[in-house]
């Protein structure tokens, strides 16, 4: 077990997990009172992971990770309330609302995404650690990605163009033990997934990243081999995360018992007691970090719910970055336009009504959300899944049809 | 008859070939154990067993690809991408491998394979998660292409996708999954591909629509009738290859007007490929050029009024009809 | 001006802007040592060396991704894909990522990334490797698409493609690549995109071509001319993404009548689309529906007859030109 | 080295291979007379690995390959006449000259093709695995590729599936030591590529693809375990094309020495040579052997010739298989027909003096096959390649240019 750091890391590290930690169940507070929307993934319990990894990360050095990531942007530094504006999908939000949950970006602090495809981060992020080797700057790419992402093409592909070019990137495995509802022996023949790159030249670690201190030490020497050595390499970090894959996952395919005990290993709790039993915190000074962690999560709430949404005539904004100075049009508007709903003005009732109540409401405006269950984050009665946020459309539409 | 949601419909029109056929099984991204993404596969593999309800690792062009082979070897596989938009990973083995092979290797080998997977948007799923690509998949000589908008409708083509030899994309819509209505009972109550569902008749405007927009159409014919007097005729294809065009043209011989609503994107999408095939068979019984309604020219916005604004609704087809007719009635 | 073929027209304008802007580079399977398998990146390892010009191994989608990234970094990839038949391998990092990430993450990112990548039949490569999918590319919001067929424009349009800061599908012939033409000279000659080219005036009928299919056109415009006594206006639209509709429409506003001509397949193709975007636009002005000539709709066969009866040539045209035209003149 | 199995063996293998060799050459002149279009990827030199391969497979067991395969085919049993006239382009080829050089297929022989795309068959192995495993038949699919078939993302997803399910699979690299112009070390990191899957359950072992009878032990080994012990592997044998990549490749990538140093390992002239040595086989034998590939490559040369053209009514021919009775289209026939050559009488004349004069010669009808050069298969004056077979087209249009 790695030594305790100094007080003043420890206590950074124990206030960026609370808050991780407090953030991300607000925002399936809010997802249940239908202010976020679409899916929601929330990466409780996985807080060790990502504050171990942020924590050894320089300014310059890239971040680049999945569909689970709003505590990634957190730790790297971007506001809380922008992220929350962004489940809310407002104007004030990482991507201005058009994101959501799923695409968290925050240039300024160097998070790269948040990327709804499994996978597909991985060779954008072969991508970011050349354009350091090629401008020579020392800078390193950390890509996040799931144990369910080493079985894409993509994995193969990158692990052996990043050795081959001997990018700067180190490659993180969150083995959460689970690809949606398919469990790791079940979606992988190599079940230690550190050695899953060996063969294209990658040589992989495990660490126990339930413990931060661990995940450091991990994360920066994998850091060390990329900058120093131009040495790309694979971590696998063991974690869990104690909510469904989404917002309404039955959990079928685990038991109780399972999340009990990895409950146990509460990566927050265990730390917190940690630096309290070898004198380096006080419980005061946890207290602190799980208050201002409280008082930011709910001034992140209030800022999102205050942060208007985006007008309609934002719509086509971003689309095309024109640099042409006398400007030519990318999307031709000049033809017919066959979609007419972009001006606030020629917004149909249907669409604004939908709208008004949530997407997740579609066909059932004035319906109460549904209690929510299982921890509070899945939602009665749907018995359903999670790439199935639609489902609430659809239960409404059962009513009438 | 009886009451089932579209999930349920599908379910079972797979369960029933799965009994019919030992040759048929299912795979995909949690499919079992998991139940389905969107629960159309609950059950099943309770019923049948690891064997035949496989659930896979995340590998897309992989599971195609497996499917294309174990077909080739004389299955029937199902193959579930969870989302149409995962698809794309795909489309080497959709395109290049499935579509080409009876073609190019002269009918020795078939791919009696089905591709299902659920599409379109309206659930705030954002920019990677809302395709509809029913007009990539339409252009593609050697698949076929079902995009049912009804319980019933989902079930027999379903069946016959199966039972077909040909590989056949099979795209469904997230939204109407929970959709009720009356299927007829029976295991041989199958559907022809290529043959068009009149779902409302009128002598005015034709209206096409597919999927969750054959809905929206219907919806919108009703508004029309009620505040305009106009008597809009609905048709929805049902497949867009083979497509039942005369059921089309049939009708804009009669309404001399139509609007075509999709919820892609509008450059080269199903609207476009329909207004030029009506156009080009009926073009001197057109009082005026056929319309569209497509979704917006964006990836889809998460934010759910940007989302809404981006889908087409009622309205939009009612003012589509109203345009095209101007000076007509 | 110089006399090139569109090869080295190509290669030029890497080279130009390689040398004007460091950030510019180019990756991609045996563009390097190998010289490129066309030949288009001929000598730029000399020049450049191999930090600059980049041999991939063979993995579309993380080629493609690696552009991405590169891209939102600060640099200018240009991707060569061997040949567009691979590109569905890489539709992923393309559709969900290069075309999305800057909508998706408000503008926050760029990917000026140009993937350029030749396509088209006529060389017996049989069924997997005579793909024309302009009529794909052109349907996602966020690309651009280039699909030039001169090495004047080539060139020009490549330059553009390459200062250009959002992601551009820059589409070859095969067929071109050997075909000579001026260029004019300077390192700043670019072409707006956007911007059609009108090949031939004429007033009888339009005709609308692109890539080899513009060439095919103007064959068919000279022999109408010569045999039939008709002049043909030919437009190349050079870009389908943006589209010079303008110069399409004031040509059909004069002519009353237009033929499409591409290589791919019919349906949902670039002739659906240009032909309802004119209809929808100009249908008073039409004297008869809009005429497309296309490729057959299969997988381009290997035996040369068959392959030769699949593609649009010359006679093709000038009978479509003529069924429009007829009873009109 | 393994020992000489008996006569007839040796004499088959023997013969096997030097029909395959006589074979690729004949293919390789026919091309240069324009009568083969398109890409012609010969597997001179590779002959050891075909062979060896086929000779312990059963009539049951699948072969999958590349678009490098003639031989395999011919090694499963195809008729030479037929693989020849499909090069051709005639309607008694394989594909009745749909498919070409790139896209041969037997189903009768299990040859199952056959694919331009590099590795788009390792999936389609896992499926014919898969129905085997499923069917309860104990066959085997043997799935070759290239090294450079390796970095696809196909092979990572594949070998995990295999692996996962335990398909009776032998993925067996052809390493020839290119993928095209770049060597295994330039496109690889992993250059041992026996052990490139290792890493997802998959173990590996090389064998000299020069030698026929250490790739039959090799191979007859993973077949086994394919089909006893329900374990796919990987199996890497060495071998080398003494052509270029196609017909039209100038070969700036390598040396000449390198290749002469490998025509020493000649899996032909070698093992006859040993044969010869050992007593197995008379000097008249392997005469014989070499007669009989000569009168088999010359009588499918002229069955190729007098084989017809498809009928251009026949485009549309296979496109779907119509298994409903009432028989509905799935072309729809209705719509305009944008392309008009499908009926004889409407081939447009430049369409059929472009097809007379063979697709090569796109835009110059008239003109000659330019000569040969370089060992006889690659073209003058080209210095272009290989995936560039529309090479001569352009030379030509640029003289009209
Ligand atoms: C290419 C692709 N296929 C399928 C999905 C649907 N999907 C979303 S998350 C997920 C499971 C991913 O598991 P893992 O990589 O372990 O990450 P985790 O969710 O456990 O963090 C799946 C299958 C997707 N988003 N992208
Ligand atoms: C997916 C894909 N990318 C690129 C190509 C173009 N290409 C054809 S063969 C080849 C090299 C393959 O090398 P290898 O796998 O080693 O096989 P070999 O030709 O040496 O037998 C390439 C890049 C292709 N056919 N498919
Ligand atoms: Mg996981
Ligand atoms: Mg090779």
């Amino acid at each position: 077990m790695p030594d305790l750091p100094d007080a003043a890391t420890c206590y950074e590290l124990l206030a960026r997990m609370a808050l991780i930690r407090r953030f991300e169940e607000e925002a399936g507070r809010q997802y249940q009172r239908a202010k976020a929307g679409g899916f929601l993934h929330l990466a409780i319990g996985e807080e060790a992971t990502i504050v171990g990894t942020t924590s050894v990360m320089r300014d310059e050095d890239f971040l680049i990770g999945t569909y689970r990531t709003h505590g990634h942007a957190i730790a790297r530094g971007t506001d809380p309330n922008r992220v929350m504006a962004e489940l809310f999908g407002r104007v004030d939000g990482t991507s201005g609302g058009r994101g959501g949950s799923m695409h968290i970006f925050d240039a300024e602090n160097r998070f790269m995404g948040g990327y709804g495809i499994v996978g597909g981060n991985l060779p954008i992020a072969a991508g970011l650690g050349l354009a350091s080797q090629y401008k020579g700057e020392d800078s390193v790419t950390v890509c996040m990605f799931g144990d369910g992402g080493t079985n894409t093409g993509n994995f193969g592909e990158t692990m052996n163009l990043a050795a081959l070019w001997t990018l700067p990137v180190l490659f993180l495995v969150e083995n959460n033990l689970y690809g949606m509802g398919t469990a790791v022996e079940r979606h992988s023949a190599q079940t230690d997934l550190s050695k899953k790159a060996e063969g294209y030249g990658i040589p992989g670690t495990r660490v126990d990243g339930m413990d931060v201190l661990a995940v450091r030490e991990g994360v920066a020497e994998g850091i060390r081999m990329a900058r120093e050595d131009a040495r790309p390499t694979l971590l696998e970090a063991f974690t869990y995360r104690y909510r469904g894959h989404s917002a309404a996952d039955p959990e079928v395919y685990r038991e109780r018992e399972e999340v009990e005990e990895w409950q146990e290993k509460d990566p927050i709790e265990n730390f917190a007691k940690r630096c309290v039993g070898a004198g380096v915190l006080g419980e005061r000074e946890v207290q602190q970090a799980r208050d201002t962690a409280e008082e930011t999560v709910l001034a992140a709430a209030e800022f999102a719910e205050a942060s208007p949404e985006p007008p309609l005539d934002t719509m086509y904004e971003s689309l095309y970055a024109t640099t042409d100075p006398s400007g030519w049009y990318a999307v031709d508007e000049r033809s017919p336009e066959p979609h007419r709903g972009e001006r606030e003005e020629s917004m149909p009732d249907t669409a604004r009504e939908l709208a008004e109540a949530g997407a997740a409401y579609a066909g059932r405006p004035e319906g109460p959300r549904p209690n929510p269950a299982l921890e509070g984050d899945a939602r009665e009665g749907t018995a359903h899944n999670v790439e199935d946020s639609g489902e609430q459309a659809v239960n409404a539409q059962e009513d009438e049809g | 008859m009886a009451t089932l949601r579209m999930r349920e419909a599908l379910r079972d029109a797979m369960a029933e070939e799965m009994r019919r056929d030992e040759a048929v099984f299912v795979m995909g991204e949690d499919v079992g154990v998991f139940q389905g993404a969107f629960k159309v596969t609950e059950g099943l593999l309770d019923e049948f067993g690891e064997r035949r309800v496989r659930d896979t690792p995340i590998s897309e062009n992989t599971i195609v690809g497996a499917g294309v082979g174990a077909a080739m070897a004389g299955l029937r596989p199902i193959v579930e991408l969870m989302t149409v938009n995962f698809s794309l990973l795909a489309l080497d083995q959709i395109v290049n491998h499935a579509a080409a092979i009876p073609y190019m290797f002269n009918g020795q080998a078939k791919v009696p394979m089905v591709v299902r997977m659920p599409g379109g948007g309206g659930h705030q799923l954002g920019p990677t998660h809302s395709h509809s690509f029913e007009a990539l998949y339409l252009q593609v000589p050697g698949l076929l292409v079902a995009c049912p908008s009804t319980p019933a409708d989902g079930k027999a083509l379903l069946k016959t996708a199966i039972r077909d030899d040909n590989p056949v994309i099979f795209i469904e819509h997230e939204s109407l999954y929970g959709v009720r209505g009356e299927v007829p009972e029976g295991d041989d109550h199958v559907l022809r591909f290529g043959e068009a569902a009149v779902r409302r008749e009128g002598g005015d405007v034709t209206i096409v629509g597919i999927l969750k927009m054959a809905q929206v159409a219907e919806e919108a014919a009703r508004t029309l009738s009620h505040e305009h007097g106009i008597e809009a005729e609905v048709i929805d294809p049902r497949t867009l290859r083979p497509l039942d065009l005369d059921t089309i043209l049939d009708s804009v011989r009669k309404t001399n007007h139509a609007v075509i609503v999709e919820e892609g994107w509008p450059h080269g999408g199903v609207g476009a490929n329909l207004s030029t095939l009506i156009t080009e068979q009926a073009f001197d019984d057109l009082d005026a050029p056929v319309q569209r309604v497509t979704g917006a020219d964006v990836h889809m916005p998460y934010s759910k009024r940007l989302e809404q604004a981006a889908i087409p609704h009622e309205e939009h087809v009612v003012s589509a009809a109203l345009a095209t007719l101007e000076g007509s009635i």
